[in-house]
């Protein structure tokens, strides 16, 4: 039975190696039998701790249906430079309302989002495919069976989320929504 | 055209400078919170002006934008229009019920969208760790659970592309479906049983093109080989062939 | 002036998303202008004695004329099962394409798929089998009678689809998620 900091250690390793999110069944797989749900989850919870002590350009983050190693944003800079990307694109008004439509209303079809929009938006779905924000999640089975998509699990990064039911529901935005159009 | 720059034209020009709408039923939206028009009593004929100004402003006319808007204008009016007669009965549903429900939908989705970039405002800068690892695979791994029909589709143009790239298509050679050796002694025994055969009406009304110029090789050869004459009466006129009563050597004939 | 405890910070993000060596230059570039070079070499000092605490399971170690983050030893076996986990819910690139061929094609033969790739696709298949994506079909009454391989009843499942006709064409492919997207 490994020790606490042990097993935070090869979390940490694992996490680091992945470049992705991983879940904790993945983990407890790495970590090899007789850990426990409860202790890998406690071992995370030091990493975590770990890396919110000044000095860590890290954290752990819960994204995408796991735990996921990232760089802290405040580095975005330093990073950025480094890599020397271009900041990355943001996504435009009629990217983001596509997403949102797909994000709550999923699975859902082009003619679906077209008619909630007002406009035509296959250009847009376009995008947001090469982008892998969303993917085709089947065939919708009315006239013309149209395809559905849905979000991808690079959704869920790009947004923090930990899962779908981490988006704030409709009702939470509105109310933020309705706080904005308040202020002067 | 810089957007916040209006036509220099005189024309009255709605006081507003209108942002970049998404279509019409965004204007509509902007219309009636900025303005604070009920949502129940839009005014049909500014949202008319408002919807020329905005396709006025396009560059290039797009038709399909504009027929999006002239969509939504023939609706309004419709409800005007419906609004103005008198109901049938109680269960008539309000012509602007529908209108309402859509722009409330839609103020839903902008809202949901700003959400949206809100968090991923938080997000600039968050890049995942990867630690190089000499047993990770390569990053063209994909998540199963994430492979759609659109990948599995462009999977296969790509096989296709490649294979045709690697097996051009082989130049087209006809199969070789008449020998001249087979010719040759098909024609000899016709000039021998004939005695006096007309090769031309022969030569010209076989069905296939390769077929006749294998039998004027043939014919050729078997004047070369001095077992058939030829005899032509004037230009153009019909050949006859007849036989020399050389026997034909077919030990020599070849296989082509 | 950026603290000791932010530059080691810093450094870490830019090590951490580099996953390979990085010179100090570099580390200085990113950390933009008015950091020394003994700064920050002891800003990586610092870095190095957090990762050699207990509970971490990275290393920074010092090669080829630069520095690098990476998975401490001891973890390699966890590391190695994890990924040879995640790799059961993983598509190579080669299994996709022989997907893609069995779904369009089929049913198809071994030796037709290796013809259409150009590579011998026998493995791939067999991973295919596998992840029960495909099944076989019977066999082709051609000399040595090959094995006929066609996509799963779960294949289906998999893409939302009711039948193979409603795999897409080429056409639609083309039109959901042609070249030319829109800009974000």
């Amino acid at each position: 039975m490994p020790e606490l900091h042990e097993l935070a250690a090869m979390a940490e390793a694992i996490l680091a190696v992945a470049g992705e999110p991983v879940t904790l069944e993945a983990l407890l797989a790495g970590a090899g039998e007789g850990v426990e749900r409860e202790r890998m989850e406690q071992a995370l919870e030091l990493v975590k701790q770990r890396h919110d002590q000044p000095g860590s350009g890290l954290l752990l983050e819960r994204v995408g249906g796991g735990f996921r190693l990232a760089t802290r944003p405040e580095h975005e800079p330093a990073v950025r430079t480094f890599l020397g990307y271009r900041s990355k694109a943001r996504l435009s008004q009629a990217g983001l309302e596509t997403l949102a439509i797909v994000a709550y209303r999923q699975p859902i079809t082009l003619p679906e989002v077209n008619f909630l929009r007002g406009v035509n938006s296959a250009a847009v779905v376009r995008t947001l495919i090469e982008r892998k924000l969303i993917v085709v999640a089947g065939r919708k089975q009315v006239v013309g069976t149209p395809l559905l998509y849905r979000t991808s699990r690079e959704f869920l990064v790009h947004f923090g989320l930990p899962d779908l039911s981490a988006l704030p529901t409709p009702e939470e935005v509105a109310q933020v929504a309705g706080e904005g159009a308040s202020a002067p | 055209m810089d957007p916040a720059v209006l036509g220099r034209d005189d024309a009255p020009r709605p006081a507003v400078v209108l942002p970049v709408f998404e279509g019409p039923l965004d204007l509509l939206l902007h219309l009636v919170r900025e303005d604070k028009v009920s949502i129940w009593d839009i005014p049909i004929a500014k949202v008319c002006d408002q919807y020329h100004e905005a396709l006025r402003r396009m560059e290039e006319l797009d038709l399909e934008v504009a027929g999006e808007y002239l969509v939504y204008a023939a609706w309004l009016l419709l409800i005007k229009s419906r609004s103005l007669l008198p109901r049938r009965d109680e269960d008539d549903k309000d012509p602007r019920q529908e209108l309402v429900e859509r722009l409330i939908e839609y103020e839903k989705v902008k809202a949901s969208a700003s959400e949206l970039a809100g968090l991923a405002e938080l997000r600039r800068g968050v890049e995942a760790v990867r630690l190089a690892s000499p047993e990770a695979p390569d990053d063209s791994e994909l998540i199963l659970e994430e492979v759609d029909v659109v990948a599995l589709g462009r999977a296969l143009q790509a096989v296709l592309e490649r294979h045709q790239r690697e097996h051009p298509p082989a130049m087209q050679l006809e199969p070789i479906r008449f020998s001249v050796r087979e010719k040759i002694i098909e024609l000899m025994g016709l000039i021998e049983r004939e005695r006096s055969f007309p090769l031309l009406s022969h030569v010209l009304t076989r069905p296939d093109r390769l077929e006749s110029v294998t039998l004027l090789i043939a014919a050729l050869e078997l004047l070369r080989l001095g077992t058939a004459r030829a005899h032509q009466r004037a230009a153009f006129a019909e050949i006859y062939m007849t036989p020399t009563g050389k026997p034909l050597p077919l030990e020599n004939l070849g296989d082509a």
